[in-house]
């Protein structure tokens, strides 16, 4: 049952350390602002899983907060690499980090096959690709009507999955709607779902019957931070700050610009921030 | 027209092999600026789908990511990551993957994961994403790439996403049935597998493009097909289109002051 | 790419004597004017597939056009049995038909593997269920992760599938709304989709991104019948005719009131006839 | 109240099993009429699914099938009838999963597949439909069935969905983790599995109802609690509840003249 929570508290009575995190987001509503939270209580050894790591697990792992990555494709979307990952990776700075590597279609289906509360998910898919070498999770299975290898992948089963999404009903369901990548699937297959939310509507009635929506009952907590996403975007709110994206490619290229930026964007500020970075964008 | 650059010929020419009633599965760079100066010309019919799950985009601008605001708003409809991968690549529905690579080989195989080895790479790259499905599902792919020795290199220190292998019928043996790679444009060519071997020949010449540049950016012995074509320029309309949608593109990815 | 058609040449064009057809619909959209369709052109030795096989089977078994079904939930919906299928089935009048039997949950995860390009689909399922002892399509495969042994069943790939919508577009892609069952998936799954729709709009422009449509490019034929789910529904056009259904289990209790009722309402008319059915309802 | 049929203190004693914040799988005919009276009276919080896709619903009328029009519009969200299986059965997000039976044994399984043999059966009933799944995923079972001997049976022709097997741990043998069938009420009468044997006991007699009743209805010897209760005759509200839902319901069934 969804409780309405601070985000100080969303994330102090959800996330411990060593726990298995995802803070999902396709390009659209990544929730930074749940993020940021999570870094200024200092929550670390964490397994972090998501598709496109991108900044928000940058600034993660560059804080020494992540001993492990699952991941699909740690870019920065549209800029480049990812320079506090590479440092962890290729330097072992600030700490090294483990990773676990697949290919976009099996994280997704690995969170498909978590939300269905299988084991595992079983595709078409690696052939012929190297990642099913270094990679021990990457097995297969047999079909036993055609004889196909097909792969297997286990499922995602995080301890607590952050989203962010558009509204939340006062009874605490919550839609999200447009670009609406893997939130569902990530929510469902966690333990504990937190999500931030732009605002709090009294309900969902007269809305299209076939929308995005999770119960109250699927979800433990949620908190109110308008642009929460920033400087992803949410759809029919905020534009994505793509300028922002730009500068991350400078900020990450050199640990102490980092740390400052760090300090004084995320350490030294609170999550009420968020709504004035994106008064600007709308 | 003669005014034009090497990359803006590679877009051109990589926009005039998509068709009108292709469905296209677009990577972002010059797989997008291709697909869309394709839409915004000869194509205006083509389904351009992006892996964030937006079905049928019409961007007025090109995307800084795969999954801006702007691809959902002017989509036809927008599913699920999960539904993306499996009822529409897995599925069977795309005609053709578009892929970029940091390494590739002349059998069409893509390395974006590594340089060097895995477990200590000398770069680490973003990895695959998409593209390891993208490369066995759609029903044939198309590359585009910049030329440089580093890029075109004769062995790939990673099989990110699998092409031709070995060559041959390598795709066939490991139970794979579409056809992989059948073009790659680059900024000084355009490369047909030979139907053979599957290695990449030149069948085209970009104009003002000299066999020797062609050598010298590519890191294996280049082989040529028996009838070599120049690459028609750019038309006006086909430049206009291209320069105006990076323009939109670069004004309206500037912060707003 | 979608023809628009008549539903004589959608059906004539789309399905063949021999055919595995799915005419699909969870209560929500059936699509009885194309099965009456293919009554009329007398398309027989029919492998048929549904979830819930419901009148609109009832009457194809009962016109012996059908040598197999596929199925999970053979009954006549909140009213009671399928007289026609029993008859088949425990008489083989008219004909003896074979069943393969499945659980409602198998059946949607095999669409949904056809849909998704794959040979078989992995679940948790049928434990203790003597299903899997009269059903050989019912196997296991054995998670190389966990060690559990899931159910598996083959996916479904009808030759053709026959659904009902609210809309298509000009253009030719189709919209559907309310409740949307499996028919996305049977679509998807399938050689040939063929859609009756109530009626044709310009375009979707400013629908919701996320409503469940079906691209021009994935469909072979578009017919326009309003009224074509009757007695089934259409959400936003007209309501479930429940009457008809309770009708349904007298008319099919007996052999030449069967034939009769065929013979005036299926034989002796064309698809404008359900315009008139509905009109009534709304 | 005095006043009241069998039928109706077993619909009213189903709904009275019911908590607020339960999550409930709901099946047509008996199931959805306590489901609902559970939400009209002292559950109001409830979420009803019915396996239509339809979540969170609050129908005026009983659905005289499982996806009747009104179960959408009067939903908090509609989902494919697949992610109703994957995501929110198997998922393991019903708390209950409310069942009848043509046949039902003492252990909670039930046959609604075939009487007689299976591949020549006497009479060919609908089949499982989603109980198979709903039988093990669900957290626990309720079963409402009218009592006779023809439905109460020693062994029943098929297993279509399992209850406790042959009872004892006979699920957890079988690598089941829910708790499957822990509450049968019929008409006269509301049973519990015993906690050793799970052998399905009375634990409370409906008013007016008396053992003999119970036998004779039933085809195997009865066991009972040790405390046996007498069910609490239904309250004017739930009386007058059910009875209004059922006049709303005839009434929207009948063709419109």
């Amino acid at each position: 049952m969804a409780a309405f929570l601070s985000l100080h508290d969303a994330v102090a009575e959800n996330l411990r350390p060593g726990d298995t995190v995802a803070f999902e987001g396709f390009t659209h509503l990544i929730p930074h602002a749940a993020a940021h939270e999570a870094i200024r209580q200092g929550i670390g050894d964490l397994t972090l899983i998501r598709m496109t790591p991108d900044i928000v697990y940058d600034q993660m792992i560059g804080m020494g907060l992540a001993k492990k990555v699952v991941f699909s494709y740690a870019g920065n979307p549209g800029v480049g690499l990812l320079r506090r990952m590479r440092d962890a990776i290729e330097n072992g700075y600030p700490r090294a980090i483990e990773t676990v590597e697949h290919s976009h279609s099996a994280m997704a289906q690995a969170y498909e096959a978590g939300a269905s509360g299988l084991p595992l998910a079983v595709f078409r898919g690696y052939k012929g690709a190297d990642l099913a070498k270094v990679n021990p999770d990457i097995r297969s299975v047999t079909c036993p009507f055609t004889g196909e290898q097909l792969a297997a992948v286990p499922a995602h089963r995080p301890d607590v999955t952050f989203i962010h999404a558009q509204k939340a009903s006062a009874a605490g369901d919550v839609l999200i709607e447009g670009i609406i990548g893997v939130q569902k699937e990530a929510a469902l297959a966690a333990k504990r779902a937190v999500v931030t939310v732009e605002e709090v509507v009294p309900d969902f009635k007269g809305l299209h019957p076939n929308l995005c929506i999770l119960p109250h009952w699927t979800i433990r907590a949620i908190a109110v931070v308008p642009g929460g996403a920033h400087p992803s975007y949410t759809h029919g709110y905020y534009p994505r700050d793509n300028a922002a994206y730009l500068e991350w490619d400078k900020v990450s290229a050199d640990r102490d610009l980092f740390a400052a930026w760090m300090q004084d964007n995320v350490l030294a500020v609170g999550p009420e921030i968020f709504a004035s970075r994106v008064e600007a964008l709308k | 027209m003669s005014d034009f650059t090497p990359n803006e010929m590679m877009t051109i020419a990589a926009a005039r092999a998509l068709k009108n009633d292709d469905v296209c599965f677009v990577g972002i760079g010059a797989p997008s600026a291709a697909c869309n100066v394709a839409r915004l010309t000869h194509a205006p019919g083509i389904t351009l789908i992006y892996e964030s799950g937006t079905i049928g985009t019409a961007p007025d601008v090109l995307p800084l990511s795969i999954g801006d605001g702007e691809l959902c708003e002017t989509a036809l409809s927008t599913v699920s990551v999960p539904e993306m991968f499996r009822y529409w690549l897995m599925g069977g529905r795309i005609s053709i993957g578009f892929l970029g690579a940091a390494q590739l080989d002349r059998f069409g195989n893509i390395n974006t994961t590594v340089i060097g080895d895995y477990a200590h790479p000398k770069v680490r790259l973003p990895g695959g994403g998409g593209a390891p499905e993208i490369a066995t599902s759609c029903g044939e792919i198309f590359i585009t790439l910049k030329q440089a020795p580093r890029s075109m290199v004769k062995k790939i220190d990673f099989f990110t996403s699998f092409g031709h292998g070995e060559g041959g019928d390598h795709r066939q043996r490991l139970g794979i049935r579409t056809k992989g790679p059948t073009l790659l444009i680059t900024d000084l060519a355009v490369w047909r597998p030979d139907p053979e071997t599957r290695e990449f020949t030149v069948t085209s010449l970009h104009p003002g493009v000299t066999r020797e540049m062609v050598q010298e950016t590519c890191g294996w012995p280049v082989r040529y097909a028996a009838s070599l074509d120049e690459t028609p320029p750019p038309t006006g309309l086909e430049l206009g289109t291209l320069r105006d949608l990076q323009a939109r593109t670069a004004a309206a990815h500037q912060r707003k002051t």
